[in-house]
């Protein structure tokens, strides 16, 4: 069936970007908990989240990112969201956290936002 | 002539590893009924939130214990019910969450009935803690949310 | 300790176009157990030809009636019950058919319980016409039929 | 979801392929029993059926060609089927229609087929 993966890969200007795939709820929120949490570890703060991939997400899905982001800004990182299908952002959009995320269309984008955060 | 109407059911484990057999089920079942692709998906999502909480806050993660859903198929409306036989809770306490206050504070749960609510037409729930907790949630067939070539009656 | 032992149910009415849900609900089931592709095909088909038989004989296509499925994991085997209280017939008078015969004769029908039997470890009809009939389909899980990463008790 | 299709072609040289789409189980057959009812109809006996696109079949499917066999035969012409994908195939195999039925690997070779039979 479907499952959920995460693949993690490390830019070469130290941003970390996490691909997801298939299905985030409450039974698969755990692997995406425990990706973020060794970013955590292994201070990695500027991470990009592409949900290119994903056909699903529950509010336990959602929850994740709740967790995670003010410790990550708190590091001076932050999490970015890029090249989310239409399904997914309608429910980001729905519970307003645009308002709290940057979400972008491309991976590229997310990166050369972290770039102009570093230089200001 | 009465009118037909076709009733489904799915008893599962409780356990989250259920929660994609139970939303390929009802969105089977909706998917036939006619609705379009963004109603499956709303119907999907109330489903997984109401399903994730009886797994969650009903039975505490207790496998051993059934999960219940039911579909009616009613001419102008399609009908889930989940029922549990876990703890209860009291609905009516249930605040709705102010989003601007919960992005600010960052919380991390809290957001599934609220999700119910904006996905369906109507939820209610009914509840006898330990005996039967139900949660009923309907979705009207209107030409809106159903394909055009599905006759609504 | 007790070996854990898993049960699903599905109830839909009895008619052919129901013959997609109960598969999908079958399969996804048996995937989550770890069969193999080639397993999770003759599960599908056994389950099919049972259902169809139940649609088509049991209930002579009469979809107010409904149809049960049952399933049940446990440790070494995978347990399918199908139920009708529909008019019932005596099993042990089916023939196997012949397929040299068969093919010959070039019969339309008759081939389910063949089927059953060949895709299924095992096949057990139980029979009280308009009460409870039931076919009780075994698939074994071991090494052959699951994935080698899902560890066989 | 998935359902059934049956897309009809005619080639010039007066064979008609049937292309078989989806699941065809009990619920499905009434369809695949209308067209070659329709080819009967339109005395088309020379038919190919592709199976390159078929995901199911059950014995329902399965019989639709028994019904039909006969009487295609008797009026000189022929069900010759192609391209079944392994999962099909092995069902047909399993209950020896390969001594009942011509199996193909394509549709080419079938309507190389029926041109021999033509000759003889
Ligand atoms: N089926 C249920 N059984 C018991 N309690 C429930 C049930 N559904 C919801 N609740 C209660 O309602 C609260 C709000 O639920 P919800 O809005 O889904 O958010 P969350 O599950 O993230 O807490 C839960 O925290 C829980 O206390
Ligand atoms: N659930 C059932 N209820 C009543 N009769 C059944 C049932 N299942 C099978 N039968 C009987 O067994 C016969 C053989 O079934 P089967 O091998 O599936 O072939 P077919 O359905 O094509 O006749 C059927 O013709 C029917 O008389």
């Amino acid at each position: 069936m479907n499952g959920f993966e995460v693949a993690q890969h490390n830019s070469e200007d130290g941003i970390t970007i996490l691909r997801l795939k298939g299905f985030l709820d409450a039974h698969t929120a755990g692997d995406l908990e425990a990706a973020l949490q060794k970013c955590i570890d292994e201070k990695k703060f500027r991470i990009v989240v592409n949900f290119e991939e994903l056909n699903y997400i529950s509010s336990a899905g959602l929850g994740v990112f709740m967790g995670f982001i003010e410790d990550v800004r708190e590091n001076g990182g932050d999490i970015k969201m890029t090249s989310m299908t239409e399904k997914i952002f309608h429910v980001f959009d729905l519970l307003g956290f645009p308002a709290l995320y940057d979400i972008l269309k491309t991976d590229d984008e997310a990166v050369e936002r972290f770039a102009q955060t570093e230089k200001e | 002539m009465a009118k037909k109407v076709k009733t489904y059911q799915l008893k599962v484990p409780s356990s989250t590893d259920q929660l994609e057999i139970i939303r390929e089920f009802v969105t089977g079942v909706a998917r036939k009924v006619g609705f379009r692709e963004d109603e499956l998906n709303k119907i999907e999502l109330a489903v997984d939130e109401a399903s994730t909480n009886v797994v969650k806050h009903a039975y505490a993660y207790d496998d051993r214990k059934p999960i219940e859903i039911q579909l009616r198929v009613e001419p102008d409306r399609f009908v889930i019910q989940i029922t549990d036989k876990g703890k209860g809770f009291k609905p009516e306490q249930v605040k709705k969450p102010d989003m601007k206050e919960y992005l600010a504070k960052m919380r991390v749960g809290g957001l599934g009935i609220y999700l119910m609510k904006t996905m369906m037409d109507e939820v209610e729930f009914s509840i006898d803690p330990g005996r039967k907790n139900r949660v009923r949630m309907v979705k009207y067939i209107t030409p809106e949310t159903v394909h055009p070539t599905r006759k609504v009656s």
